[in-house]
């Protein structure tokens, strides 16, 4: 009756998974968001991707900016280390943990305000530099945590609870990625947590920046009538590309049927997992950037929201491979092999003189 | 006094008509000859086609610092004739291309003129404009060379060195060189009275640049991330650690590289991939000017809070805002100490030199991970971007990183719950790396922690964790390079200074010394202070405190951190952009003690010496 | 002496459910019984479902500082059950929901428990989860009002004025405050000892806000063009100035509007947005708080030094970095007085409660164009959020803005050669405004300039203007609003404050002498320090600097500017992120006068007042 | 011989604009650049197109960043104000300066490092807002004043003057401002003086946010052979979409066959003055911001490099009347309208009770 009490994410089921673990070793800290949050489903699906991916969780790091949506990093895997950065900040974080230990798996969850106005500039270095990171943007329309101004994704027209109509063009985090050369481009909903999770396992086997726009409604300040934010509008507007099916490495792809055909493209990522992509519009190729921009566009057009796994280019080179750094992380490797000791320091001299 | 290997002379010409190379071939000669010599390089902020001059000092005590007067200047610039004829000391000599008649701007009574025809000469001897241009300065070097009896063996030998590889540029430098020798030794009675005599005072010694050995010292500190924005004058520190990490960073067999070198788009960036690798674990850092640093400020406060490593440079250029970029100043030490908003305070290092640069880079990441905090180095462009004379730079093998309280798994496993935030003594908390333990696992935030990270807005939980802060960074005062004091018995007054003013202040001292006035002198070396600098703070009635920068920043961070009266420390301050000269210092003291009711003082000259704070005019 | 109209008590809740208009109906009741109240929101940083309180304090003599101790307590979160007990005062009451049995952890000696079923009336009463939710906060304000006697007159009318429109809400309301109304009064026998007695003090006052405030001062002003990132506590100031500026400033025929609001892409923009705005002829402003000061001090670097208007609002919460963003805090002092690289000093205005805010932002708009430069208002969210009682704002017609010297198209044909950076007296150049004739045609930059805007790199010509901006800021030091100060006859001690602290100063002040402490108290009210603050730093022996920072950021400010030293200025410092409580200034004065070994005074407890620091339990 | 003397840049005729202006009242102070840097030749474009404009220079108002394309500012026009704002944040400072006084002619310069990396994100705003600006993109892709480095607009592949191959993928300033709506945007060449001039021209008359991507070669850091950047290679790799003629306001326009016909588009400008697009590409539709965008990648993928009028539409509101401010400068306001007074006040203190 007094404080509303929000349980940590729950999972009925104890089950396990290859590292013998439960759900629960996925969740995190209670929410303090508002009852019925959007960004509350998406730390679920998170939950649930990591936990069928079977990521030992202090393998993952979890980094986010400041919003409403950044905080969620706090009510996934506590046994994972977090990074709550300063706002619109995120990308640089994760860009400089990345560097030094390649080897952790890097979730980093945004907010539209957080992305799209103070850390565009970030977000835009962070998709060239196709650093190895999933990003995932809670896409609200609005800045929640100030409490409702409009975000640079909010539609035109779209009304604030005020009842303000918004007159700035929005800005598309999926056209802007795939405009920037992004390798995997993704829209989900956070209202569709059957799409969600497999799109998030894929985009966390990516190897290099893969980006998921989702669509996670505000219910303090964008879920009313006239917000093309609200959950209603989403459901009503949603169109699917793409239905991703993620087939872990370890499940061996038994037929060719099972993998392509007409209907299907199936996509292997670098450790071998692969990623199927039934077109559910026909004639959607998502391994064509061109095809998918356009596509994406001419829903817009029609007033749809393209959704699923837009785009997807497995052989770019992730920031290490780009820069040829080692295979180990930079983290692990020994002082004696970074210091080229007094010798070498020595002879240097003679070239000083 | 004899003017053997004591005098100094610039060469005045136009930039990107690759004189540069002429002038550090002459600077470089005359150390090989064995004897202290020092050049600062004034340049201009654009590429090619702006009034550039280079100054070289040659001072067989080692007294290296800029010089307050020219003894010889080289005229090539028509723009800037007006200056330079006039930075000619009484007496001295002024040397300019007779190609053409000497123009009007050009005479001056008083001082003694030499022509060279070096373009007709040029023009005659070489093809082609370029290279015409780029004899021309050869040739002035070449003159120069008799005229301060420059060593051609020692000068032919390093065009042999050079051009090992290029025969045609060889020839056409030797021939250059002739031209401008042999032309003074037939019309000039060379050598001048002041000139060159073969030493042996610097075989111990190497020619560097701040900027080079602070990448070096990153490289043998074992930085492994470095992420930057380029900005004059803290470009050249990145690219020397690139050029060292290519070198003894690349795995022969795969060609792979053990660090990584991030060019961020922009300076906020840059502080932030800093803090995320070192986060991670890994030693990194960043180098800047001022822009930048006001740039870093929000992340720099989010290092602080979330008590994060980091070495961040400060290679200082005149300012405020864009300002000067190719001028020094000391402007960025208040800033830098309480950088961002909140209470906050950083450690920062002062460097005086080159070869301090080197070492206390590598302390800066030691402190960096001890006191799990960003720390500044603050340089400038001077230091950076100057070639200064210094000790050969030496490595002790023994040496390991400090790398702070990092608990691994295994400490992990000893501990009943990992607090990230706890006090484990002098303020210093221990932290654990992502990737090691779920035990370890904690929340990494800027916004109000308890000493178990965890959120919080309670009053008791958030003061809990800035007081420890507060008394880390007190720690971190004692755990600083303390300062360097020169005592001097019975002496009546202090001098305080810091970083590149250093090769000036010691001069002067000299100098006041010798013309009786009792002074002690301190250089601080890193920031917060410690007792020892407190300590001398109360030993005199009276200091002086000499730095760059209008506003005496040192002089108000001695008065917060010290307590030492303003009315107490009188402010000796050249920000002019060039680099001090021991004139400066020396004649603002004298005065100062003049107008402070003091004897007036034997030796010291009412004026103050043109040129100490006139600039490069 | 009796605690009629002189007394606290505070409401624990949960943020978004609504009780934040029950709490301001109860302090508006007060109010408008003619009674001094204030009210402080402690409020959490999210949206929905976290601990939160409010304080109302009742003071007839008009101390509305934030009270040292609650003699009630409305205990609704069981989350915070612990803290909220412990905060009654001895012999206090504690008031709380016996829809359950008293939960133990409510249970304690010494006070009195009053139990009302808030919770089961509300769900009788009520239908539907969000009704009871919202008319269980009503009713405890019934109940409040019976315990308290606040006049159901006027909260009638009140109830009657604010749902006009909604028949509906109007009837649950008045439902629900008689059923808490009622049921105190046949179970308690009210009203309590310590209540409430109309009076007749608040007549000429109203309830407002310093972001309200501020904003209204810029519309006053003539503000044309404000630019804004969001960020708590600032965003409503900005909302403040949209509200007036639609309902003043929209051309009633085409509905067209006569001011510009951007909300920027990010605080570096909207600094950026202001800075282009004032070059180009507007009065803009910004307002945002610690994190955007600390992104904007490279632009506030190039406003300084190109000389280009702009106010710049900061309303300070709990630092460094994130902080607590819902908490109050004086800690951008020392940012702001030096912000950015370089050598720079910035006009700094510090409003000590709402009508201040007004008044100093359209002085500050004055200033800004006088003197050509960023002009910072420095507030902080208690005066920016909290409901503070103060007289009403007036407004004098015959103000004219000051545009400062900006030199017209007349004007203009009269001079030889427009040299913008050169003194016209006092340090303060003449400037022009693009668009008005070719002759005013200059170049704004952020590098080195000469007085006539030329670029250089000159020394001499640098030096010219850097000094003439020092000599500008120290004519601007005797313009910023003086200080306020309160003699005292043999005064044997000094206190200096700022801002916010104010209120609770000049009640400790009143307790301080009224138990034998001669003190003398001076508020400063503007930077750069002016003569008179110096003056008063030079009459005693001692002094107390009280402030909201860990590191006495005020103490440094008077050290670096007016000499005093260190351990002249002792300092009194509470930083937990509440506003600052008299009984805790009493306290640490106290304290610290027996450390400094004079005698211990009557009146004042050894300990300090429960409460007085401990923030919000 | 000494100092490289470059004198400003000069026209010989002594011609007369309608306000009798010659080009030499628009000319500024003498380049400090480079000899032959192609940022001197944009200014010789600017030079003539404000002097065939008949603009009145002191009312234009002239802004930059900070980079040797942002020094360009100083050396044309010397009878407007000019703004160095520091560096990337150009647009803010125009933003601002357009709102409070909208009847200014603005022209913004800046460089491919002050727009792309620093400024992305400023860029990408002032767009959105589509303020009523020209915005001068002097693309070189490499930082001149900082000696070379790669900037953000460098292909993959060019190669430093140091030999050094560029590895990360470019941001094409067009694509990205096609994706973000913008209503004005252009590309072309520092040496085609004949297709920059009448460009810069109908974007200066277009009210909004005009985009100019000119390619303009650094000559001392990125000239060479094997840099995509180079005068030879874009020569080389220059296609022409749309061949621009500007038709101003005065001069009427006769026939039909003149303004429109199989082969050309003409668009009339917000003051009524047209600009004509001849196809050079048949097909192209310069109108309909989605084929532009295919248009440009198809050709990427070619090689080659999409010149002219790329996509423009008068349509779209610019920042005052998107915001509704009135039609008067806010400068010109007189106190009087802006200050509610005394009565205003004191009936709004009976809210606050
Ligand atoms: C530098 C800085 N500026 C402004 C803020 C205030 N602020 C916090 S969150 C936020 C916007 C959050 O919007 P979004 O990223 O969409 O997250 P949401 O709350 O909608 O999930 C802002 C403006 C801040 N914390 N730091
Ligand atoms: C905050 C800041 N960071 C870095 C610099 C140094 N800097 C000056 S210009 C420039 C890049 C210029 O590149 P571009 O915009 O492409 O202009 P170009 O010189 O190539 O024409 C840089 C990094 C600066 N002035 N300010
Ligand atoms: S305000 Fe909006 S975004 Fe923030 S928690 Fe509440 S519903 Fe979620
Ligand atoms: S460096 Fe390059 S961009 Fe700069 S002026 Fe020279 S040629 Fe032009
Ligand atoms: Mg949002
Ligand atoms: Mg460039």
């Amino acid at each position: 009756m007094t404080s509303i009490q929000k349980p940590p994410v729950r999972h009925p089921s104890l089950q396990q998974n290859t590292l013998g673990l439960t759900r629960r070793d996925y969740e995190g800290a209670m929410s303090t968001l508002c009852a019925g949050c959007g960004h509350d489903s998406v730390t679920a699906a998170i939950v649930q991707a990591f936990w069928e991916l079977d990521v030992p969780p202090h393998r993952a790091a979890k980094l986010s900016g400041i919003g409403c949506s950044s905080k969620t990093t706090a009510y996934f895997m506590k046994q994972s280390h977090g990074f709550n950065a300063v706002h619109g900040r995120m990308p640089a974080i994760a860009t400089g943990a990345n560097a030094a230990n390649k080897d952790l798996v890097y979730i980093g969850i945004s907010g539209d305000g957080d992305s799209l106005s103070i850390g565009l500039g970030q977000f835009c270095h962070a998709i060239r530099r196709n650093v190895n990171l999933l990003y995932v943007l809670e896409n609200n329309g609005v800045y929640g945590l100030t409490k409702g101004q409009f975000s640079a994704s909010a539609d035109i027209g779209s009304k604030s609870k005020g009842g303000e109509a918004n007159v700035q063009p929005p800005i598309d985090p999926v056209l802007l990625a795939l405009t920037l050369g992004a390798t995997f481009v993704a829209r989900s909903f956070s209202g569709d947590k059957t799409q969600l999770v497999p799109i998030l396992k894929a985009g966390l086997r990516h190897k290099g920046f893969g980006l998921i726009d989702i669509i996670s409604p505000c219910v303090s300040f964008n879920d009313h009538e006239s917000s093309t934010k609200s959950y209603r509008f989403t459901r009503e507007h949603y169109t699917e590309m793409t239905a991703v099916d993620f087939v872990p490495l370890r499940r061996e792809i038994t037929s060719d049927s099972e993998t392509a055909g007409a209907s299907a493209v199936s996509v292997t990522m670098h450790d071998g997992s692969v990623v199927r992509l039934r077109r559910v519009a026909e004639e959607y190729d998502p391994t064509n950037r061109d095809a998918a921009y356009a596509h994406v566009r001419a829903l817009q057009q029609r007033g749809e929201i393209a959704t699923g796994l837009l785009y997807v280019d497995t052989s770019a080179n992730d920031m290490h491979a780009v820069n040829r750094t080692v295979d180990r992380p930079l983290v692990d490797i020994p002082f004696e092999e970074l210091c080229p000791g007094s010798a070498a320091l020595d002879s240097l001299m003679e070239e000083f003189r | 006094m004899s003017s053997i290997n004591d005098f100094a002379f610039k060469i005045a010409t136009v930039n990107g008509t690759g004189s540069a190379s002429a002038n550090s071939l002459l600077m470089q000669a005359i150390f090989r000859m064995g004897i202290p010599v020092s050049g600062k390089n004034v340049f201009p902020s654009n590429i090619q086609g702006l009034p550039t001059w280079y100054e070289i000092r040659v001072n067989r005590d080692g007294y290296t610092a800029r010089p307050s007067e020219m003894d010889l200047v080289v005229a090539l610039n028509p723009e800037t004739y007006a200056k330079d004829v006039a930075a000619v000391r009484p007496g001295g000599y002024l040397l300019y291309d007779s190609s053409w008649p000497l123009p009007p701007a050009l005479r001056r009574d008083g001082i003694k003129i030499l022509g060279v025809p070096f373009g007709t000469m040029c023009v005659e001897a070489f093809e082609g404009d370029r290279a015409r241009t780029l004899m021309r300065n050869i040739s002035y070097a070449g003159a120069l060379a008799a005229l301060l009896s420059i060593d051609m063996e020692v000068v032919s030998a390093m065009l042999n060195e050079k051009f090992a590889r290029k025969k045609a540029l060889l020839e056409s430098n030797f021939k250059a060189m002739r031209l401008g020798y042999d032309y003074a030794m037939a019309h000039f009675d060379c050598p001048l009275s002041f000139h060159l005599e073969a030493m042996d005072a610097t075989r111990d010694s190497i020619l560097l640049d701040g900027n080079t050995a602070c990448g070096l010292g990153a490289v043998f500190a074992g930085a492994t991330v470095g992420a930057w924005y380029p900005i004059t004058p803290s470009t050249s520190l990145m690219e020397a650690f690139k050029e060292y990490a290519e070198r003894w960073r690349v795995d022969k067999a795969t060609g792979h590289r053990k660090y990584a070198l991030i060019q961020a788009e922009d300076e906020l960036s840059a502080a932030g991939m800093v803090l995320g690798a070192a986060w991670a674990g890994a030693r990194s850092f960043t180098a800047t000017a001022g822009p930048g640093i006001s740039l870093m400020s929000e992340f720099i406060g989010l290092g602080y809070y979330a008590e994060i490593p980091g070495v961040f440079v400060d290679v200082q250029r005149t300012g405020p805002s864009t300002g000067m970029p190719t001028r020094t100043q000391q402007g960025d030490l208040l800033s830098i100490a309480y950088l961002s908003h909140g209470d906050t305070k950083h450690i920062a290092l002062f460097p005086a030199n080159p070869e301090e640069c080197f070492y206390l880079t590598t302390q800066a990441f030691d402190l960096a991970e001890r006191f799990q905090t960003p720390v500044f180095i603050v340089s400038d462009l001077d230091i950076g971007m100057n070639d200064w004379m210094c000790p050969r730079l030496k490595w002790n093998d023994r040496y390991r990183p400090d790398r702070g309280k990092v608990l691994d798994a295994a400490e992990l496993a000893e501990v009943k719950k990992f607090a990230r935030y706890a006090d484990t003594g002098g303020g210093v908390p221990a932290r654990t790396l992502p990737g090691v333990s779920p035990k370890g696992a904690y929340f990494t935030r800027g916004s109000g922690h308890t000493s178990a990270a965890t959120y919080t807005e309670d009053a008791d939980e958030y003061r809990e964790v800035v007081d420890r802060l507060a008394r880390k960074l007190a720690t971190a005062g004692e755990a600083v390079p303390g300062p360097e004091i020169d005592p001097h018995d019975g002496a009546s007054i202090g001098i305080v200074s810091l970083g590149g003013c250093h090769a000036a202040v010691r001069e002067a001292l000299h100098q006041l010394r010798s013309s009786g006035v009792a002074a002690e002198y301190m250089r601080v070396r890193g920031f917060p202070f410690g007792a020892s600098v407190r300590d001398f703070m109360t030993k005199h009635r009276r200091y002086f405190i000499v730095e760059q920068n209008r506003d005496a920043q040192l002089r108000s961070l001695l008065a917060i951190e010290t307590g030492t009266p303003l009315e107490k420390m009188v402010p000796v301050l050249d920000y002019g952009g060039l680099p001090l000269t021991a004139g400066f210092v020396v004649n603002e003291i004298a005065r100062q003690l003049r107008v402070l009711q003091t004897p007036s003082l034997p030796g010291i000259p009412d004026a103050p010496l043109a040129g100490a704070t006139r600039g490069v005019e």
